[in-house]
């Protein structure tokens, strides 16, 4: 089962084609007060949903969000991506349990109750997956850019600092590593090199764009490791060890290394470097005739924040600076914004980012010279998008 | 190095007993720890193996389901690289680490310690590392010397991380 | 029918009762990867939902956020406050028109898809019921911060300038006034001043938190002023009108005008002074025994940032700065925090917010003073939460 | 004072025909602009907000599931403000535009310009504001002189609105 193609845009409707001055939804009451006490999208809107990827099980898998259909920078929780190794577990909030031990001077065990009681913090962060856009590095493969870029949201996550649980405990000197372990079917572990877990504000969330976090994100609690892969933000958080060196988990060696063209592998490659992405117009949607478009889409960096997006109509020959929507945050998504005038020839539109440490998204060409065509993850190049005459807009390589 | 961390005291958290830490804790490291008594040969673990394992990973490990678990060893550089236990995996506690924590696939952590030993073995086997006759325990696991076992270079150092 | 009570805080469960340390949902395979295509919260957050508030009709009334079990400050969009005063229209979006016309040199009907293709804007705003907390003037009512206070609500929101759409149409010299009409059977409609309106950024959103506005929210497209009083952000806008001077609609006269005590009354008070409440420790929840807690809340002004909000244990006696969580955005919600040991004793907890302009937030009494006890809407006084020594928190006024 | 806006083209959206907004347009200012032709009176009104209105608001406007209409004059400035339309709505074309937008309750705008003219004088009526015999129409309606006519001080000014 593969992703669906993405929605083509509604061909505008002209006024003669207009409702009646009055339509019916105005000579009715509507639908009661608090009908749905937890609201739901409007029944209009049942494609922007997550799709699924083909994998070998139902449980071993990732969903993807439809970024062509989203707007801003956040991303609604019932859209945000999936990547599980063993299904979602259902943990009810009274039976959940942290324990953190290994090089520690108290062992600790925390409820849920526990964290929720501690200092909170919020901040707002991307999250993507290490392996998004992998399908992208040998020959154009999503039709959308959920399926090529859908490995990626963006939430305001509330929890309590690591450094907090880890002060409680007490760290020994000589730990330099902490593996965290998920409570699902997979136990997923990753090690994470304390020192910098601390530096980027590494957190213990249990609540996501206000409420608490969903299943599929993690709940009760998730780690969340600001600009780091996916992966490493385990999820359904049940164990935190203290050690000298990492685990060498599988997800560590056999998984999230980066394969180079000699057969020696990249390994802790954890941040996420700058990307970015058009989102409209974007593949599979198509252009409603010449005229007025405004080019829109994403950008992020796991290394603060974004400094400056380029787009270029022209597959990559000239570059204009797009809008930033502020306030640009680091380790968030950032909306950029560029006014278009499609003439109705063939365009090949780019995008471009640039972060605050100065590094810029380099083009596919420049990647797989560095990577050779085996490292799977952390594919971070240029997307291209081709408007064709028809007005219809395709991914290739460019 | 270790970074400073200021203590805490909020009277919050239930400090945790022996008891406890010994039955929650699943994490094996590379050089051996908590890896638990008992031990399998090639043997003992083919059966297993045959039994829970085959139908999603191949009669010969070759793959179905679930991941091919041999036949890599030498093709990491050429251009159809196959990453598997034996051409790619650099230290064979963590077979034992997953297979306990993750495996059989539909029925995780249901297997004992000598089983665990046993169908590691036999993976092990299947890729040629370690002999028909050894013994796979706490002492004799991390001593396998895996073909890739250099074949990874850490990227701490070159990672740019932002403070906050 | 009225509000429930608000939940009880869950006792802290000691390891002793902690689950098998290899749990069930270890065991065995989880739920699918994209069980839920659009994900909806964990079944155990079931009490996280608006309640609705006791009214003549089943189709004019309200629902509340449930504040006390929200973190941070992004309000997830199931559960963003309602006000509605003829039902929840479904309107189809390619049935949807929006007429521009009045004091303009080219009266203009849009699409939806018309209205997205133009440049768009996201920005984060809370947007607040000028109703919010009437029911607070003369005693204690709400029993719960969302009975209060749930009036409250704050998104990302995404959609066109007012600027833009205006200035397509062409204003006539002389207009000094929108009227925006909505679509439902209420037809509400609302008289903006044109030079406020532009100053504040007015959008025409279509977007809420990424994804479309929810049918409750205005689906497909409501008017969105920052600051100003919820009632004025139409949803479901079907028409602009420029005039010279107000409507002087049954929503600007008869109601959402402020009673003196003279008999005469304040009229377009629109924009929503500085306020602030406690969400933690609030009404109806239960101290787990003395020691450590944060308080914290949520302050908001319309009129810019907030700079300051200090927090008092003892009825106001005392006052501490609180920590603000940055980003502070402007007219957005910022949440407070500030640690607090209970030492068991009953005790009077109060926020107090101060926003850019220097204005700080009143106490109920000198809001009575200058307002009399029959203006209803623009209550913003000090909320007091009063935690007896059983650790219950309580709404008084003190 | 009307800002200054850019004048923008982007070739989006389709000029309006005088027909359309004519069937659109239902907003009445207190000027009396958009009031249609027709014209009613409060014994007309009588018989329709007997068989339409009397439900909700009461056979004497005192009011039921919908809120009362009639009874507040002089109460403002007391310990029991009422606020209704005779104490304390400003312009009686808010009660045509109101009516005609919004009432009945269920079956919003079903009503004929006649009928709304008619209810809205019996309303007007009711609270003793036009005699029996006034003809209410497009003319008459924005003269009548409501008894709070004065009672609101406009905010605009006073506001404080931080720009962008
Ligand atoms: C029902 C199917 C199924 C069964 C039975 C099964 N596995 Fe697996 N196995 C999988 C899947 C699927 C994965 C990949 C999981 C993921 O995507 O994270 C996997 C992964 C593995 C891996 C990691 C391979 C790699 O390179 O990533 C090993 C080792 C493994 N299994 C060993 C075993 C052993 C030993 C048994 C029997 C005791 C077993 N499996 C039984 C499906 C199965
Ligand atoms: C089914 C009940 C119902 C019927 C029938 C009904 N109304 Fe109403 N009316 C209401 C409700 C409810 C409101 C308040 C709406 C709101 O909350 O916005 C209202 C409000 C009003 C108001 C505004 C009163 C104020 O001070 O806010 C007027 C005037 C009015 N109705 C007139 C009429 C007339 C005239 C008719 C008949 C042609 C009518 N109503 C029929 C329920 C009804
Ligand atoms: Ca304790
Ligand atoms: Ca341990
Ligand atoms: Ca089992
Ligand atoms: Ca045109
Ligand atoms: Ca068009
Ligand atoms: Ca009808
Ligand atoms: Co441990
Ligand atoms: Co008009």
């Amino acid at each position: 089962e593969g992703l669906a193609a993405g929605a083509v845009l509604v061909p505008s409707a002209r006024a003669t084609e207009a409702p009646p001055a009055i339509p019916s939804w105005m000579q009715a009451q509507g639908a009661d007060v608090n009908a749905h006490p937890y609201g739901q999208p409007a029944a209009f809107e049942a494609e922007v949903v997550r799709e699924r990827m083909k994998s070998r099980t139902l449980t071993a898998g990732a969903s993807f969000t439809p970024l062509q259909h989203l707007h801003g920078t956040i991303t609604p929780n019932g859209l945000f991506y999936e990547r599980d190794h063993g299904g979602v577990p259902t943990i009810g909030p009274a039976a959940y349990r942290l324990l953190v031990d290994g090089m520690v001077d108290r062992p600790m065990i925390f409820t849920l109750s526990d964290l929720k009681r501690l200092p909170a913090v919020s901040a707002r962060h991307f999250m993507e997956c290490s392996g998004n856009s992998g399908t992208e590095w040998t020959k154009p493969t999503g039709r959308t850019v959920q399926e090529t870029h859908g490995l990626l949201s963006c939430s305001e996550w509330t929890g309590t600092k690591l450094e907090i649980v880890l002060g409680i405990a007490g760290v020994k000197p000589g730990a330099g590593w902490c593996v965290a372990e998920g409570g699902d079917a997979a136990a997923l572990d990753r090690s994470i090199p304390l020192e910098h877990a601390l530096k980027i504000g590494a957190m213990l969330a249990y609540a996501q764009n206000g409420e608490a976090l969903r299943p599929e994100q993690g709940y009760p609690v998730r780690l969340v490791l600001p600009g780091f892969e996916g992966n490493t933000n385990i999820k359904w958080l049940r164990h935190l060890e203290l050690r000298r060196g990492p685990a060498m988990s599988k997800e560590e060696t056999a998984y999230y290394t980066e394969l180079l063209p000699d057969g020696k592998a990249e390994q802790f490659n954890f941040v996420m470097r700058a990307k970015s992405v058009i989102t409209y117009p974007s593949g599979s949607q198509k252009l409603d005739g010449t005229g007025f478009y405004e080019i829109s889409g994403l950008a992020w960096s796991g290394s603060g924040r974004i400094k400056a997006v380029d787009v270029s109509v022209d597959g990559g020959k000239t570059w204009q600076p797009a809008t930033l929507q502020g306030p640009i945050e680091p380790i968030c998504l950032t909306r950029f914004r560029l006014p278009w005038r499609w003439n109705g020839g063939s365009a090949v539109l780019q995008s471009r980012a640039v972060d605050e440490t100065g590094y810029v998204q380099p083009t596919l060409k420049s990647l797989v010279g560095q990577y050779g065509l085996h490292a799977h993850y952390h594919n971070n190049a240029i997307q291209s998008w081709q408007v064709e005459t028809s007005g219809d807009v395709i991914n290739v390589h460019a | 190095a270790t970074p400073q961390i200021p203590a805490r005291d909020y009277d919050v958290g239930t400090p945790a007993t022996d008891a406890q830490m010994k039955a929650w804790d699943i994490i094996v490291g590379p050089e051996g720890r908590n890896l638990p008594d008992g031990s399998g040969t090639p043997v003992a673990g083919k059966a297993i193996y045959d039994q829970q394992c085959a139908a999603c990973h191949g009669d010969a490990g070759q793959g179905g389901t679930g991941p091919r678990l041999v036949g890599g060893i030498g093709s990491l550089a050429t251009a159809k690289p196959i990453k598997d236990v034996g051409s790619y995996w650099p230290y064979a506690t963590t077979l034992f680490d997953y297979i306990r924590r993750a495996m059989p696939f539909s029925n995780p952590q249901s297997l004992t310690n000598d089983q665990v030993y046993a169908v590691s073995a036999y993976i092990l086997k299947m890729n040629g590392i370690i002999p028909d006759d050894a013994v796979m325990d706490r002492r004799t696991l991390p001593m396998v010397e895996m073909p890739n076992r250099n074949g990874f270079v850490s990227m701490i150092g070159a990672s740019v991380v932002t403070g906050k």
